[in-house]
């Protein structure tokens, strides 16, 4: 130890001040942190679509959603003994504020996204143990939570602002033809919801879907002119935000197009065989919360299965679920309901999926 | 199988370092280290039973005159790096951070070489003559296993052996020493495949280096067809240097999980080591000296020296100027899969291929974030296993399944935790899962 | 009363041809079982702890009612639990030995150098695969508690980076003997006082280089005591097989330079109390 | 159309643990490893769809039944015969089980009797009679009840084991977690809701 001293100006440590690790010893330049922030940046374009569609009021539900869920992860982290700026700094009670804020209806009383925060951060994810643990999406538990506990808050939807023409005037009004407060409205997919169960079919209950179902109202559903929630509004802002993700290598780009290829297929199948039971694909695949379940909540890294191909067999199963539901089910839109099942799937697909590595093909054949 | 000498293979999984820090050294030739006073040779230099001294203290030696003794099959012989007293066997801290026995060399100063083994005629000896020779100069693997040569050369009857393969891979970030000795001696290089190819019987000989070399591909190519050698170009990959990811570039064989190269039919050999097998064979001298890369961004002048085994980390570093900065993190071998040291009198050893000074801000790189099962891990294990499950099974202490999962299988490459953005130590809880299975074994 | 009568001539059909179905079933299906296995688990632990050998103890009940080990086998029973066991088979209770477990080593925070740049997981096997862990002392414990975490009985605290064992609580089941990537913790006869806290074989200088509290090897006990302590190479240990085993007075009348000769409870306390003990004070 | 919407009704919509609450003890009891929880689900299918099968004829021919022009009703007699027809069932199960996977049995423990008196096979007994099933119906219902518990059941202890390697605070380490996780997968059921 003695012959630490050195001739060049700067003196050696000593051995026992240097670093002990395992290798290795280089680390690549990602982090949890720089994820989840480029997955908020990432969904920047669709909360401007959603402000921009639904006003100020959007912002402010988006703001206070964002700042309930880190006051939550704060205030469990201190109960808890956590350091709190180290979970807090993480970003991903943000991400999951401003997700659960995204499926909340624009006109929701602030106090109602208070309940969620807490619902998301505390039940949806610290009791598991923290981030990584979390079995299920918090935010989805949280809407759906909310969805099942408050259905007339969580189903008032605004209208959205008109792209100017006065045809516009449609999304104000429902199946029957009777216009209806010019604040509150429907989803288009609410609208063909009260359509028939298949199972005993009449043709009486065959429908006609042409009030929200028309080649006129694709153009502005992919823009966002639609009733639903803050953050599924805009398709357009959707898809950027998604294109987003695929560049900065975040989502396996397979598993929304899966998800919205299996809807797609799905209702078109039911469309041609049995008509006039749900709208056309495209409807399907422009209403709802279809985009932002496809690229943001399907994709959450900790609760979708682990393998690619895993990661398929979820986006299938999630498409199916969401078709299910939304052609025959109660609820008018399946999305949340489908990734919080699948989710519930993704240990069992993680076991289905477990990867041969290198060199057990060989080994049988060896054996052979 | 043989593919055109342009096209570029590689492996599936592995990662992509980024900014590799060869450039700091790869341009400096090597130079010869300046003789030292004093030299300790670690005893144990291999896999397998360490030799068995045969000097006493009080003792005079020559350079290249035997120390140690093989014990047994698996083990390797030991000779002096220079000519003077034997002081005694000490303690040195050694490469594992455990005390190791060391004999002390005196160097008079002279460098006097003993007496040198003939020269063989290797194009016509026969194999067990150069293995013979192989053994006697006490060569091991010198990318970093150390596995004894000979035994490597000895494979058992059974497995048929078709394929040399000789790693220039060198994937590691930041080391040079494989590139500079085939840039400045590709013909001891090729020679030594050749004489390889010879000991094995096999005509079929390919020496691997990635595309980022391209001097040494070229040095090697202009005299490859001479000694009958087929140069794979391989893609900048980690860990292509890796015996079985390199055997699956080059040949498409996939060697089977628990297995060995010769299962595949093949022999993976570091360039290193072949070179001295030209100098064990044709100058008849073992191996007492080595290239090694002392290098670093902390580091003054790093460069390539020929450091004779014995010589402490601390002089090496001084030999490359010293530092220009603190060092937070001394690791001898690559960043990647580098051993960190606590010491810096750590002697080189016969299979330390580098001396790496990170800086303070670059040492401490693992958190203590949980998995966010971004699945990343899996895409870059090139054996295929899944990682966050292995981490996330040892840290929940369920070692039987860390087992199921193949935890055996692991190289600890130490890829997944590269690309991990929770930073988890992820090849520490691979050795851990392997120690303590190993240990439910017995 | 037409009704009461179906209804009895219902249900004792029914019964019957259940009871019927169920009777030739369990005749098909017949298993001997051994009820004296059932009965030696209930008065066994429960523990699991494996320190019989077996893999839990109702693998040990098996092996108890087979003759193949006598009831004191299992380390974790008190004598009355083991004559109990006996009684109930009528066997013999077999010669009881009980042990406790020792961490051999004194070296705590403020004892023995520690590297303080160890960036990795907190647990002693971990730690001990990275360069040989970061304590200067490469034989001490490390104090990352997997021995604590391991053992069935709570009885291991990690005080001041070190583990120390709570006699009380130990019941001798070398869980944490196997654990302890070190071999710092041994298995001695639970009436042992005395025990040298050291473990490292090292020279004596070179311990005193990274440790305030090792054992010299300076043989002063063994000089004092040549039955009760032996010196191997750099290190003394207890002679364990002694009669009498030393006691407190016999480490007072040694005079341990170092003082890594103590009694356990006398560890214990300095752990406990004055984490910056040091025998010079 | 009928028994497709029987099944999904069974299995999804009303599914026995997740939308009518019944068969918690199990569900929570022998949910810690994959391989029990499916040993598990196996017998309660057998159990269920027996059980049906035969209390469906109990219920349909031998609780009601005219002799000389007047009605026997022995309805009152329902719930007794029932339990005491699923008790020989599970005993039967219990026999096999002991002597055919002795492993499966020790992992089961005291759950299996218990099959005895779940709510969830009396339930799906009574079901039936409510509905007025037909014995075809029973059955099948019986069988998909079965399905729909066993669907649960494997959802819920591969998520446990996953939650085995998570570390929840020490207050919900254990069944609270395990509790938390079942209200959440009983949220995700909520959306099958009217599929029939």
């Amino acid at each position: 130890m003695s012959e630490n001293e050195n001739k060049s100006e700067v003196r050696l440590p000593s051995g026992s001040e240097l670093v002990l690790s395992v290798s290795p010893h280089l680390t690549g330049s990602d982090s949890v942190r720089r994820i989840m922030y480029k997955v908020l940046l990432s969904l920047v374009p669709a909360a401007v679509a959603g402000v921009f569609f639904f006003g100020f009021y959007a912002l402010v539900v988006m703001l206070a959603t964002m700042l309930f869920c880190i006051g939550a992860e704060a205030l469990w982290c201190k109960l808890a003994g956590k350091p709190v700026m180290g979970t807090i700094a993480d970003g991903s009670a943000a991400l999951t504020g401003l997700l659960l804020a995204m499926n909340l209806p624009p006109g929701v009383p602030l106090w109602v996204c208070l309940v969620g925060a807490f619902i998301a951060i505390w039940l949806g994810k610290q009791v598991f143990g923290g981030l990584g643990h979390n079995p299920f999406n918090p935010a989805l538990v949280a809407r759906v939570g909310l969805l099942i506990a408050l259905p007339a808050i969580m189903t008032t939807w605004p209208a959205p602002r008109s792209l100017g023409e006065p045809e516009a005037a449609m999304i104000e009004r429902n199946v029957t033809g009777a216009t209806t407060d010019a604040t509150s409205g429907a989803t288009p997919l609410g609208e063909v919801s009260t359509t028939p169960k298949i199972l005993d079919r009449t043709p009486q209950a065959e429908m006609n879907f042409s009030s929200v179902d028309s080649d006129r109202y694709y153009w502005r559903y992919f823009l966002g002119e639609k009733g639903g929630c803050i953050g599924e509004t805009s398709v357009l802002a959707l898809l950027i935000g998604g294109i987003m993700l695929i560049c900065f290598n975040l989502i396996n780009w397979r598993v929304p197009i899966c998800y919205i290829g299996t809807v797609a297929v799905f209702t078109g199948l039911v469309n041609f065989f049995f008509p006039g039971v749900t709208p056309t694909p495209l409807f399907h695949l422009l209403t709802g919360g279809l985009m932002l379940g496809a690229f943001f909540m399907a994709t959450d890294m900790v609760t979708s299965p682990i393998t690619g191909t895993g990661c398929i067999i979820f986006a299938i199963g999630c498409g199916i679920i969401t078709s299910v539901i939304r052609i025959w089910g109660n609820y008018p839109e399946g999305v949340s309901f489908s990734i919080l099942f699948m989710n519930a799937l993704v240990p069992l697909i993680d076991r289905w999926c477990v990867r041969q590595p290198f060199g057990y093909v060989a080994k049988r054949e060896v054996a052979k | 199988m043989s593919k055109s000498s342009r096209e570029v293979l590689s492996f599936q999984g592995g990662i992509h370092p980024s900014g590799d820090g060869k450039q700091l050294s790869s341009g400096n030739p090597i130079q010869i280290a300046p003789l030292l006073d004093r030299y300790r040779v670690m005893i144990s230099q291999n896999v397998g039973k360490p030799p068995k001294p045969v000097v006493k203290p009080g003792d005079t030696v020559k350079k290249y005159q035997l120390l140690a003794e093989a014990d047994g099959f698996v083990s390797a012989n030991l000779h002096s790096p220079t000519s003077g007293k034997i002081i005694g066997i000490v303690d040195v801290p050694g490469p594992m951070g455990t005390l190791v026995p060391a004999i002390e060399i005196e160097a008079d100063g002279l460098d006097e070489a003993a007496e040198t083994w003939p020269p063989i005629a290797w194009r016509d000896a026969d194999p067990a003559d150069l293995l013979k020779r192989v053994g006697d100069a006490g060569l091991v693997g010198m990318g970093g296993a150390a596995f004894p040569t000979r035994v490597k050369f000895s494979p058992p009857p059974e497995k048929k052996i078709d394929t040399l393969i000789l790693n220039g891979a060198e994937c590691e970030p930041y080391l040079t020493a494989d590139h500079r000795l085939m840039l400045e001696h590709p013909e001891k290089v090729l020679e030594g495949a050749a004489i390889s190819g010879r000991m094995l019987g096999v005509s079929n000989i390919y020496i691997g280096v990635e595309v980022n070399k391209e001097d040494a591909i070229q040095a090697l190519g202009r005299r490859a067809s001479e000694y009958g050698v087929k140069i794979a170009t391989l893609k900048v990959q980690y860990p292509q240097g890796s015996e079985k990811q390199l055997i699956m570039a080059i040949t498409g064989r996939a060697v089977p999980a628990g297995g060995l190269p010769m299962d595949a039919g093949c022999v993976v050999q570091n360039v290193g080591t072949a070179a001295a097998v030209t100098d064990a064979v044709v100058s008849g001298i073992p191996l007492v000296e080595r290239v090694t890369t002392v290098t670093g961004e902390v580091v003054k002048n790093p460069g390539n020296w020929m450091l004779k085994i014995g010589t402490p980390v601390i002089k090496a570093i001084e030999f490359a100027g010293g530092v220009t900065a603190e060092p937070g993190k001394l690791i001898l071998g690559g960043p990647m899969m580098g051993f960190a040291q606590k010491s810096f009198d750590v002697p080189v050893s016969k299979n330390t291929s580098g001396i790496l000074l990170l800086p303070v801000s670059e040492a401490l790189t693992y958190g203590s974030v949980g998995c966010i099962r971004c699945g990343r891990c899996l895409e870059a294990c090139p054996m295929n296993l899944m990682p966050c499950l292995l981490g996330n099974a040892v840290e929940g202490e369920k070692f039987d399944i860390a087992a199921q999962n193949h935890v055996m299988d692991c190289i600890e490459c130490g890829s997944c935790a590269y690309v991990c953005p929770a930073h988890r130590p992820l090849v520490q809880h691979m050795r851990r899962a392997k120690a303590e299975i190993r240990k439910r074994k017995k | 009363m037409e009704t009461i009568l179906f209804a009895i001539l219902l249900m004792a059909v029914i019964g019957l041809v259940l009871g019927l179905v169920i009777g030739w079933f369990a005749k098909i299906f017949q298993i001997e079982s051994d009820s004296r296995v059932e009965l030696v688990t209930e008065l066994l632990p429960g523990a699991n702890c494996g320190g019989c050998g077996k893999a839990g103890c109702s693998d040990f009940a098996k092996s108890v009612v087979s003759g193949e080990n006598p009831p004191s086998k299992c380390p974790v029973s008190s004598k009355e639990q083991v004559t109990a066991i006996a009684l109930a088979l009528g066997i013999d209770a077999g010669e009881s030995f009980q042990q406790r477990a020792v961490v051999c080593c004194g070296g705590d925070r403020e004892q023995t150098k520690r590297l303080l740049n160890y960036n990795g997981v907190v647990d002693c096997v971990s730690a001990s695969l990275v360069a040989g862990g970061p304590k200067g002392c490469s034989y001490g414990c490390l104090g990352m508690g997997t021995c604590a975490r391991k053992c069935p009985f709570g009885a291991i605290e990690i005080i001041n980076n070190l583990a120390v064992v709570h006699r009380e609580l130990c019941v001798g089941c070398g869980t944490c003997v196997a654990a302890c990537p070190r071999g710092v913790i041994k298995l001695v006869p639970a009436d042992a006082e005395v025990h040298v806290y050291c473990n490292s074989p090292a020279k004596g200088p070179a311990k005193r280089q990274v440790c305030n509290v090792p054992c010299l090897g300076c043989r002063k006990c063994a000089r004092a005591f040549p039955n009760k302590f032996k010196v191997d190479g750099f290190k003394a240990q207890v002679n364990y097989e002694a009669k009498p085993l030393p006691t407190a007075d016999d480490v007072q009348a040694v005079g341990c330079p170092t003082g890594c000769l103590l009694t356990a409870d006398e560890h214990l306390k300095i752990e406990q109390n004055e984490p910056e003990w040091s025998p010079e004070k | 159309m009928k028994y497709l919407e029987l099944t999904v009704g069974a299995v999804l919509v009303y599914n026995f643990v997740l939308s009518r609450f019944l068969g918690i003890c199990p569900f929570l009891g022998v949910s810690k490893r994959l391989s029990t929880a499916m040993g598990m689900s196996g017998a309660v299918i057998f159990v269920m769809t027996i059980a049906s099968f035969i209390t469906s004829l109990v219920y349909r021919y031998l609780l009601r039944f005219d002799i000389d022009g007047r009605t026997v009703d022995l309805g009152f007699l329902q719930v007794l015969l029932f339990i005491l027809i699923i008790a020989g069932l599970v005993q039967l199960i219990e026999i096999m089980l002991q002597k055919l996977s002795p492993m499966l049995y020790q992992a089961l423990g005291i759950y299996l009797p218990l099959i005895t008196t779940n709510c969830a096979v009396l339930g799906a007994a009574t079901i039936n009679a409510n509905n007025n099933y037909t014995v075809l119906e029973a059955t099948i219902f019986g069988f998909c009840s079965g399905i729909g518990f066993a669907l649960a059941l494997l959802l819920f202890s591969s998520l446990r084991e996953r939650l085995e390697l998570a570390a929840p605070p020490q207050a919900f380490q254990g069944t609270p977690i395990a509790l938390v996780t079942a209200g959440i997968l009983a949220m995700a059921f909520v959306g099958f809701s009217g599929l029939c």
